[in-house]
């Protein structure tokens, strides 16, 4: 690679979300991350789940697997586990990642699986037309909840903190340099990086728009006082100040699943040339069942 | 046929009947017989009834016994269940002097207490009466003394040489308190064939006794699988067992998800990333599994599925047998895609079978599945050798990296070529990224392409991909002749073998055609056989004739295909095999009973009149 | 068949092309015509193409046009996809003056730009230029004027007089500007039907313009379903938000779950616990639930589930129309249950199986699925009047709590009765506190009984329920008479019948059968008509054969049947159906396109030779 | 009910568990606890799930209900909603409830349905023979771990907190006057409770024996400071002190879904008298689709 890569190496076909949406900002987030990283697109795989998030495999140019609501997190793992050379890669909405989905990310938080995932959160379920998703504000009102919505949502980044992860940001589509940032740095981190991603839908949602956020959101990253690998403050900053914090909230030494599984391959099962391994199976044979 | 003994232990789950069978079925194999086995356990850790039965020959077993000769019972109820089971002639040895015969049992069966529990006592602890009826066991059958201890000797190694000593101790008290009973049966085997050689002189080094998932797990190492990712369920768990010891061998990983769907997926994205990847479950796992299945069909991924069939629906019988998911593996999933399902009926299928899977997922982009059943993959039973060489690695058409680089952006990962099957790259390679999806998409992997004429081209070039299977694939295996078909798949093979020698024996010619290949259904090969037959019989373990409807759906044969089906949780014997097949062709008499379960085989379910 | 006229407004999502769709359809429908429409719409919420299709006629209206009238394009692409549509004489309206029609448009199509957004602009907005249309487009199609405005009216009544006004003088805007265009139909309809009395004079109070889900979901309320539970999917989304805002209103409750595995399993819940509860998914929702399903079949529970399907597999084509779950209808999940599958073809039906299936779910304590399909139950339809009386509510074999109180312990939930439906208590009655369980259990409901003879009764009482179901149920309407057989079901049975009328326009004659529940499979309706029969043509929306496959297995037929399928996301239209069937009948030069059809349908995927 | 009840009044068939098992324990103490709160067998519905532990419901006098592995509550959810004179408990393993059936946890969590979920947590998959559970200590030598779980197990009790949950006790198998009060409590708390039982399983987990947790165990319950209405001192307990804490960990007024559902009959759906609902039909028919 001689010349530096920009964003437009990483240009898959035009970008199909509706005027405003937040996930515009993700896109070119995620492809400053990937050139700021020269990372060639044939060494990126970006796994996508169904929504409206979800098409961003088809405007983001690199390996791509477009894969069933909610799943993006298992198929990933087994692409990363497959080629450890490959930066994955894993995307998808807020209704994928912690309605139908959530139990994946659960367990590959705890697994520490060495792959980034980039949450499209707009509070809605955007690619059906506006019904209540998990991260809905209790109380609205949505197709699906005609009388207000009467679940409190899922908190995300504390489930994350829970379950033990390893790097945790959030960003917001306003402010695409910080989430450039973020992602880059959850690309670079030796386990599993969550970074939910405040991604207003100005079609369905009226309510959480560039400005509502704005007037909300408490940079930890500006914040001198904060130092992300505290468990403590992270704790802390998810349980008091809830949603409203977008930056680097909490980073800790990886422990990939990847490196700890016993005596797995350091260099891509992928790349191995496989030849029928008879011998072995005799070998086996003999020491195990032989009579 | 030679000799053919049978011999079961009975008793509570958690007091050694399971490791006290393998040690007698070993201990047999090493005298040179050949060995087939049978067990019967509850989904209760401890204290539920359980037994093993180890039938014995000179010759190859593929079905447990009619009838027994030798009944082991550390408890009552193994005396309710099995004594029913012994050959007139036969023997049960009890425990507990109280206990005798039920009504049921043939009356020249003999009941013999023996001190088991006693003995045991004597040699050391208790609760090796399994042990010491090993003993017994072994001089009333006629194996070979030093052989059994070895045995037990090799099974307790890791226990240290305390308790080493103690079992053969044990064996040794059984053997020598059976002496005073009168040797019922004449020596069997030989103590040279241990390791030496078997009953007919061949060198042993080669003779194995394994299990189903044994052969299986075997056949996807050999054919280069490196990730295999499940999560455990009877009867697959033992190749997640087998899988997490050996895979580390080869560099690759075997692990445990939070659930089936997480398994096939991880096997769905190895398998999209170039790697060989495996997933084995039962009923309740496949069906989970459901959904990720069609995105696998969709986006033209490889992946193994082992599908070992319990008695359903639902958690059903989780220890016990039938095969009841045939239409569910081979329509499951919303959409039409191409699917492979292969049906290994012994052993050494199992182990080709699954290797062979690796191959047809990559060569046709598509899932395969090993449509295995409870009984098959948990029995041990002897072979001579497995066919290690004969696996081959056929990775399908792949672009090389320098042909990736080439083509770049004019890749195109879904060409509409005349098999249907395109050149895959895969991530890593330069140049010709690509998408891939569960969506539709055109033949560069473009979805939200609404223009009709793409969506038939696809569909269309999909449904092609597994036309020329047949290269590759058998769909059946034909055997004998006869005015009778009889067509069955899977384990029940074995039973059905067995009773087909027996009619034969008696001048009955019958026709056996194994299903290989469940889907696509080897229409070109069954037609021919079900046109030229005068009546088809088709055994299969399940109510309502899924087999059946199979090749009623694909062949016809409408009014002369009768069912032979059972779904009570056990497998076949061959003497129920030869009983429903001599109703079948039984002459004139039977004719209406014929007509009748053709009948209902052929609407089974909806209760026409 | 009197006068019938196609309209379609075609633009990108977000640009309100949807929702002038509608309100053409009522001012149509409020004319007295019956109204049939058409939406093509892609999975992109904006920006993506998409058109609206209102077909008007005097009499009812079961399929899309073959061939549209008039056309407004609100962009290029519009015309390149639908212009070619137009019949010879049809009318092209664009509002970009440089368009002009493309090859493949009939030769005497008339292009005519009319500046919908200029006008628009005038009327107050430029957004409104798809109002602007209906107003250009009730002039030139004869639709009254003050319907159209008085229905605009109403819509944009919510959002203030001000919008409101501006709205009306966009139709305004429009009629006047097609004043200057010679008057190309006459009239339609009359104003005096809208809320008066139709076209032939009945009164119109029972006229209706509502989609298949409304009908659904009417249907589920009528019969008193209390807790609908589902995640939102296409198509089936619908009958969540209209749940949502209509099941409080009798205190009961809608909501969206977390995955379709939880809202089949609260289904199963409410089910289990006495009170009537649905789910509605598609294909993916579907095979989610393929596990959950099981249970309801092992433990008699009764669930009600809408299957609207779509083109799979997986994700496949979300806005677009197929029938390929079939099989996956009637064989999912491992192990065997007996489940029903009712298959609406009107949206009568819908209204009527939705109701019914949930007498038939507590009736036979199983899962009854409604198989719908994208287009029944997206399009919307004229109807005089929805059959709501008919609704009867019959809630099963049940206890009642002195029974419950009486009987104790001695209660045998799961009795072998000969029927094999046992009467049900629920949770909260006194006394009859009972089991209910996924594993395999006695009569009593006590699991891990490993007897074979308790399985094999068990298995045969659940099988044995449903044998009954055609008391409760017709699985076939059949209409008309004729050597070809003609076999749909669904939403092409409206192409169909409409095709099957232009044949008898011209003499030929044929027989319809219409599936109407799919499983169990009426083999006792269907047998003696495929006997009967010369040819069988199956008409359905997949590739390969579905229908067909289980008319074959079932009945047989192998040598007759043809199929009739289409697999490209649209539906049939009544023209491609007739194009078919005349292929089928028509000669001895076709006999070996025929015999490769059947060849085809009996081996679809096996590829044999 | 004349006579008081006690725990005979709920005893189903002879448990088979091994013996030692701790499921025992939970068993006896939830037929305590329902004999305490006066509850007849009829008014229960017992939900468990598959595994050694979902074998409660057979050894369990009630109503009850043995689903599927892992989806004990959705299907209690909806018992729940069709019949709100009912106690509904669900119970199973750690494999059923933090394994396959964990999504359905976190959701049920935040809808707050009115039920008790009592978790055998044994730290294995004991009816499938011993392999790794979610709860597993990473380390341990399983069949399906051969060199010891590489993965780090999930914190029920944590993810519970940060899914918020508004009543979470842990108890354990050696005491079971304490878990008639947990489990009692739960039943009681109008919401969603969590009574996680660490319940030893001697046949497949040498290391977590009953001695071992006594050694280990702190008792929150007999702390005097601690206060259970604190959300402070539960988040702190669960971080710091992890799994080491018995009793009543968090306790908050519930807020069931109940009784946030719009309009939602207060008397139980069940018991409700259908009648045809043509009219009904008809008028929403008139008011929407008249043309
Ligand atoms: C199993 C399954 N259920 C439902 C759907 C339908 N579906 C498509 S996208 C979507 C939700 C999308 O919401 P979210 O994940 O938040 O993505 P967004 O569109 O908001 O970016 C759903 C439910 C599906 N494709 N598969
Ligand atoms: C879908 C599905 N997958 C797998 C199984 C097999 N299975 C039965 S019990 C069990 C695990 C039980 O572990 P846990 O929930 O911890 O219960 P325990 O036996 O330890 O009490 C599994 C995996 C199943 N029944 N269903
Ligand atoms: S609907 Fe919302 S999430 Fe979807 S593309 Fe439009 S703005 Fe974005
Ligand atoms: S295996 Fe473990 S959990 Fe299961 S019954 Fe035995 S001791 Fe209890
Ligand atoms: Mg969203
Ligand atoms: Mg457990």
């Amino acid at each position: 690679m001689a010349t530096a890569l920009t964003f437009k190496d990483f240009a898959g076909q035009k970008a199909m979300w509706c005027p405003g949406c937040g996930d515009f900002a993700v896109l070119r987030a995620l492809q400053e991350a990937c050139a700021r990283l020269a990372l060639p697109p044939h060494r990126i795989v970006l796994v996508s789940g169904i929504g409206c998030s979800g098409k961003i495999t088809s405007y983001f140019s690199s390996y791509g697997f477009h894969v069933h609501h909610g799943r993006t997190l298992p198929i990933a793992t087994g692409i990363a586990l497959a080629n450890r050379d490959l930066a994955v890669i894993a995307a998808g909405g807020d209704g994928d990642g912690y309605g139908i989905g959530l139990n994946h990310l659960i367990h590959a938080i705890r697994r520490d699986v060495d792959l980034t995932y980039v949450v499209m959160d707009n509070g809605v379920y955007g690619n059906t037309k506006g019904q209540t998703s998990p991260t809905t504000v209790a109380g609205t009102i949505t197709p699906s909840s005609p009388s207000g919505a009467v679940e409190e949502p899922v908190h995300p980044l504390r489930l994350a903190l829970a379950a033990g992860i390893t790097y945790l940001a959030q960003g917001v589509s306003s402010d695409v340099p910080q989430l450039v940032r973020l992602i880059a740095g959850g690309i670079e981190h030796r386990g599993f990086a969550l970074i939910n991603v405040l991604s207003p839908c100005p079609t369905y949602d009226r309510l959480r728009t560039y400005q509502w956020w704005r007037a909300r959101l408490v940079n930890l990253d500006e914040e001198p006082s904060y130092r992300p690998d505290s468990r403590e403050l992270a704790v802390e900053a998810v349980s008091s100040r809830d949603a409203s914090i977008v930056g680097l909230v909490y980073r800790a030494p990886g422990r990939p699943f990847q490196s700890r599984l016993p005596r797995f391959r350091p260099s891509p099962l992928a790349s191995e040339r496989l030849a029928p391994d008879g011998e072995r199976a005799r070998r086996i044979l003999d020491a195990r069942y032989a009579v | 046929m030679g000799r053919d003994r049978a011999w079961l232990i009975g008793g509570r789950t958690g007091e050694g009947v399971d490791s006290a069978g393998d040690v007698f079925a070993r201990a047999a194999a090493r005298c040179g017989l050949e060995v087939h086995t049978f067990r019967l356990f509850p989904p209760i850790i401890k204290g539920g009834p359980t037994s093993y039965e180890v039938r014995m020959a000179e010759r190859p077993l593929y079905a447990r016994s009619d009838a027994l000769d030798c009944v082991i019972a550390l408890d009552d109820e193994t005396v309710a269940r099995h004594a029913p089971a012994l050959r007139p002639g036969g023997l049960l040895v009890v425990d507990d002097p109280r206990v005798t015969a039920r009504p049921g049992t043939a009356p020249d069966v003999a009941v013999w207490p023996a001190p088991l529990t006693a003995l045991a006592r004597e040699a050391g602890d208790g609760i090796m009466r399994n042990i010491v009826a090993l003993g017994v066991s072994a001089r009333l059958l006629g194996l070979d003394r030093a052989v059994l201890q070895e045995t037990v000797r090799e099974r307790f190694a890791g226990k240290g040489a305390q308790v080493c000593a103690r079992n053969v101790a044990a064996v040794d008290a059984g053997w020598r308190h059976a002496e005073a009973h009168p040797d019922r049966w004449p020596p069997l085997g030989t103590a040279g064939g241990a390791r030496g050689a078997d009953a007919r002189g061949a060198p042993c080094r080669m003779r194995y006794l394994l299990s189903g998932n044994d052969a299986i797990a075997l056949g996807a190492l050999a054919a280069g699988c490196r990730l295999y990712a499940s999560y455990p369920i009877t009867p697959a768990s033992d190749v997640l067992e087998w899988m997490a010891e050996h895979l580390p061998e080869v560099g690759g990983a075997a692990f445990q998800t939070e659930d089936e769907i997480a398994a096939l997926g991880i096997v769905l994205g190895a398998g999209y990333a170039g790697v060989r990847a495996m997933t084995a479950t039962s009923g309740p796992g496949l069906s989970l599994m459901t959904e990720t299945l069609g995105l696998a069909g969709m986006a033209e991924i490889p992946a193994v599925i082992v599908a070992a069939q319990r008695p359903g629906p639902s958690a059903g019988m989780p220890t016990k047998h039938e095969q009841s998911d045939l239409l569910h593996i081979v329509f499951a999933s919303h959409g039409e895609f191409p699917r492979i399902v292969l049906a290994p009926g012994t052993l050494e299928e199992c182990f080709l079978d699954t290797a062979l899977a690796f191959n047809l997922a990559e060569r046709y982009q598509c899932p395969v599945i090993v449509a295995a059943d409870q009984d098959l993959v948990l029995k041990k039973r002897t072979v001579t050798g497995l066919p290690v060489e004969e696996v081959r690695i056929d990775r399908g058409e792949r672009l090389s990296d320098d042909e990736a680089a080439a083509l770049g952006r004019a890749y195109r990962r879904y060409a509409l070529t005349p098999s249907g099957i395109s050149p895959r790259a895969v991530p890593g390679q330069p140049g010709a990224v690509f998408l891939s999806s569960g969506d539709a998409h055109d033949d560069r992997g473009v979805i939200d392409v609404e223009d009709p004429a793409v969506r038939r081209a696809m569909v269309d070039k999909r449904l092609r991909k597994t036309r020329a299977v047949w290269a590759d694939v058998s769909g059946t295996r034909v055997e004998g002749d006869g005015d009778l078909l009889v067509v069955s798949l899977g384990s029940p093979c074995g039973p059905v073998r067995e009773a087909l020698a027996r009619l034969a024996r008696d001048g009955v010619r019958a026709r056996f055609l194994q299903v290989r290949c469940l889907w696509p259904f080897p229409t070109h090969e069954i037609g021919p056989e079900v046109a030229r037959a005068r009546r088809v019989a088709v055994v299969e373990h399940n109510a309502t004739g899924q087999l059946a409807t199979l090749v009623l759906a694909q062949v016809g044969g409408h009014g002369k295909i009768a069912g032979v089906r059972k779904y009570d949780g056990l497998p076949f014997t061959p003497g129920e095999v030869e009983g429903r097949l001599r109703e079948i062709i039984g002459g004139d008499g039977r004719i209406d009973r014929l007509a009748a379960e053709v009948r209902r085989c052929s609407s089974h379910d909806s209760g026409a009149s």
